[in-house]
C-alpha cells in the first residue's frame, strides 16, 4: 500500500512531510476514539504518507508528558505512564463500618475461630455474603481451619492487619466482657443461657485455639 | 398628516420603494433602531455626517405608508415616530430659549450616536461570529484523559465500635430471647415449687433426674438449667430437713428421699 | 508569587524545569477544557513554576498541530485552527443563535458587565427572556455583579467558555474592542436631558480593565 502510495506521490501534490505530520497531530489529539491508518488516510490530502507521518510524530514524542501510541491497528495520544499520578485525583472517603460488619468483626475476634453459623446464632441474624467479603477485602478477617465438624465448615479468625489497626498485641488483649460491664459498655447483667466468651475463663489466653468447644452444641 | 403626505412627496423613488419593502418586512425588524438604521443607509454617508432630520422624515414616512397599508406596528414603533416627529419640528423650529431641555441639536446627537453604536455592534457581532471556533475550526482533546477521580473508600473502625458492637450482641441476647430464655431456664424457686409438692410422694431414694419437670429433660441447655435448679432447690430443702441426699460417688446419680421425722 | 515559589524551590526539590513541562503538558493534553494555573499548581509538585513551564510549553508547540493556548487563567491545548478541514467528522453542529442572541451576545462581551436595560438601550428593543436564557444555557454568560444603582440590577458577563470557544485569551481580546473604545462606543452615554442612572459610574469604562476579576471565581 505504501508502495502504491508512493506511486501517486507524483501525480498528486502531497503535502510536505512536516504538514502532514501536523495533520496527524491534529486528528490523533482531536478523535475521540484511536485512529486507524486507514482513517488517517481517508481524512487527508491523497499522497499522504500517513505511517512515517506517525513515525516522526512518534518520535518527535519521545520521552514528552504524552506519547504517540498504537492501540490494536489504531493510534492515539496518551499521557506519558509515568506522569499517571498526575491524572489521579484521589479523594479517600473513609466510611464507617456497617454495623453489621462491625458486629460480625467483634464476634470473630472475641470467639475466633467461627464459623458462620456460629457468627449468626450469636447474632441472632443471618450474616450476609457481602459482610464477610468486605472484611476479608480489608484483610481484618481471613479463614481459619476447618472445624473438625460435620461438613468442616470453614472458620474465620482475625489477621495481624486487624491487630494492628485496633492496636493490639493480640485478640486476647481485647476487653473482656467483665471489662465491657465495667466500662458500662454492656448491661450489668450476665447473659442467661450463652457462655459470656471471655470473661470467666482466665484461660483467655486459648481463645484463640480454643473457643470451638463454646459452640459445639450446634 | 398633511405634512407628511407633503413629505412623503418629497421621496426620491427609489427612496419609495426602500420604505415599502421595509413596510412588508416589517416583521424582519428588530425595533424601530433597526429600521432607522436601515433607513440610514440610503443617505449613502458616514453614521457620523448622517442627516437626522432625513432620517426622521423617512421614519415617518415608513410609519405613514404602514398606516395607509392598515399594517399594524407595535407600540414602539409608534413611540419612536412620536419622538421623532417632536426631534422634526425642534430641528426645523428656531430654538425657543425658555424652553427647558436638550437642543433639537443634542437629541440628534444622541440618536446618530445611538444608531453608530448599534451598528458597531453589529459589526462586531459579525467579526466574533466569524472568528475561528471551538468545535468548527479549531478541537478540543476528543478523548479526555479526565482525571480519573479515584475514589478510595476505605471503611474504618475503632476498637470502640468493636467494643460497642460486641456489648450490644451481648446485650441484645439478654433481651431479644426474653421469653424465650425463661423457657429454657428453670429458677430454684420454680424447683422448690415442684420439689416441695412432689417431696411428700417420695418413699425411697429417688434419682434427683427424676424430678425433672416434664419437657426439660431432652434439649440439653433446658435439661442442664432444670438439673441446676432442682438440684439447689434439693439443697435448700435439705437445710429446711425436709429433705436427705446423697450421692454413692463421684459423678454417680444424686438420690433424694423425703426425711424421715423425728430423726427415725 | 513566582518569588514566593522561589523561596520555596530551597525547601522543596522541585522537579527541573523540562520534567515541569512534561507535566503540564500531560495535564493538559488529558483535560479537554482549560486548566487553571492554579490547578495546575495544585495538581504537581510543590515548588514547581508552573507558568513559566507554560510559556516553555507553548513555544515549543509554535508551529505545530496542536497549540497551546490561554483563556483567561486557564490553558488549553486545541488543534491548529488552520486544520480544522481534518476534523469535519469531530465537528459539533451548534445551535444556530438568532440574530438577536448574536448581537446580546455581542453587547455583553463588549459592555460587560452590563444590564438588560443597558442592552435594551443598544438595541433599542426589548430583549426577550428566552434570548438571554439561550446564552446562559450555553455556558456563553452568566450573571455579574449586580449594579450598585437604584433596583440593584443583575449585569451580566462572558465567560471562560465563551473565551474558549471564540479562541480569545480574554475580553481584551476581542476584535476591534480597542477602537470601538477610541471611538466611544462603548461609553454608556445616556440621552440628552435624562438623569439615566447608569452614567453615575464612570468606572464603567474600565470594564475592559477590569476583565481580570470576572473571571476570578472559577
Amino acid at each position: 500500500m505504501n508502495d502504491a502510495a508512493g506511486t501517486h506521490d507524483s501525480l498528486f501534490e502531497a503535502p510536505p512531510m512536516a504538514e502532514q505530520e501536523r495533520m496527524v497531530e491534529a486528528v490523533l489529539f482531536a478523535s475521540p476514539e484511536p485512529v486507524t491508518v486507514r482513517e488517517l488516510e481517508n481524512r487527508m490530502p491523497i499522497g499522504c504518507d500517513v505511517k512515517q507521518a506517525l513515525e516522526h510524530l512518534k518520535g518527535r514524542y519521545e520521552g514528552r508528558g504524552v506519547r504517540i501510541v498504537r492501540v490494536g491497528d489504531a493510534w492515539a495520544i496518551r499521557t506519558a505512564p509515568d506522569l499517571g499520578f498526575l491524572m489521579q485525583r484521589e479523594t479517600v472517603e473513609t466510611r464507617k463500618l456497617s454495623r453489621a460488619a462491625v458486629e460480625t468483626l467483634a464476634i470473630i475476634a472475641y470467639h475466633q475461630p467461627v464459623t458462620r453459623a456460629e457468627i449468626e446464632e450469636i447474632r441472632g441474624v443471618s450474616v450476609s455474603r457481602g459482610t464477610i467479603d468486605q472484611l476479608l477485602e480489608m484483610e481484618w478477617i481471613r479463614l481459619g481451619r476447618r472445624r473438625m465438624t460435620p461438613g468442616r465448615p470453614v472458620t474465620f479468625v482475625v489477621t495481624p492487619e486487624f491487630l494492628d489497626h485496633f492496636g493490639l498485641e493480640s485478640a486476647r488483649d481485647l476487653p473482656g466482657v467483665k471489662e465491657l460491664r465495667a466500662a458500662g459498655l454492656l448491661e450489668n447483667r450476665p447473659p442467661p443461657g450463652i457462655l459470656s466468651g471471655s470473661d470467666e475463663d482466665d484461660d483467655d489466653e486459648d481463645v484463640i485455639d480454643d473457643q470451638p468447644e463454646l459452640f459445639e452444641e450446634e | 398628516m398633511t405634512d407628511n403626505l407633503f413629505q412623503d412627496t418629497n421621496l426620491t423613488v427609489e427612496e419609495r420603494l426602500a420604505a415599502e419593502a421595509l413596510i412588508v418586512d416589517v416583521d424582519g425588524f428588530e425595533g424601530p433602531l433597526d429600521v432607522l438604521l436601515t433607513l440610514s443607509r440610503t443617505q449613502k454617508v458616514d453614521l457620523r455626517k448622517i442627516s437626522v432630520l432625513e432620517l426622521a422624515r423617512q421614519y415617518l414616512a415608513f410609519v405613514e405608508k404602514a398606516k395607509e397599508l392598515r399594517i399594524e406596528l407595535a407600540a414602539d414603533y409608534l413611540v419612536m415616530a412620536a419622538w421623532l416627529a417632536f426631534l422634526k419640528s425642534r430641528l426645523l423650529l428656531p430654538p425657543d430659549p425658555s424652553e427647558e431641555g436638550p437642543s433639537g441639536e443634542e437629541l440628534a446627537a444622541h440618536l446618530a450616536f445611538q444608531l453608530e453604536r448599534l451598528q458597531a455592534m453589529r459589526d462586531a457581532a459579525a467579526r466574533l461570529m466569524g472568528r475561528d471556533r471551538l468545535g468548527r475550526d479549531f478541537f478540543a482533546r476528543g478523548q479526555g484523559e479526565d482525571i480519573t477521580r479515584i475514589k478510595t473508600v476505605t471503611y474504618t473502625a475503632t476498637l470502640l465500635d468493636l467494643m460497642q458492637a460486641y456489648a450490644r450482641i451481648r446485650t441484645k441476647d439478654e433481651f431479644r430471647p426474653f421469653v424465650m430464655d425463661r423457657d429454657s431456664v428453670f429458677t430454684m424457686e420454680q424447683a422448690l415449687d415442684r420439689m416441695r409438692g412432689l417431696i411428700g410422694f417420695s418413699g425411697g431414694w429417688t434419682d434427683l433426674l427424676s424430678y425433672l419437670p416434664e419437657g426439660w429433660h431432652s434439649d440439653p441447655v433446658k435439661r442442664r438449667s432444670a438439673t441446676a435448679a432442682t438440684f439447689a432447690a434439693s439443697l435448700e430443702l435439705v437445710k429446711e430437713g425436709r429433705l436427705e441426699i446423697q450421692q454413692s460417688d463421684t459423678f454417680a446419680p444424686i438420690q433424694l428421699r423425703k426425711r424421715k421425722e423425728d430423726g427415725a
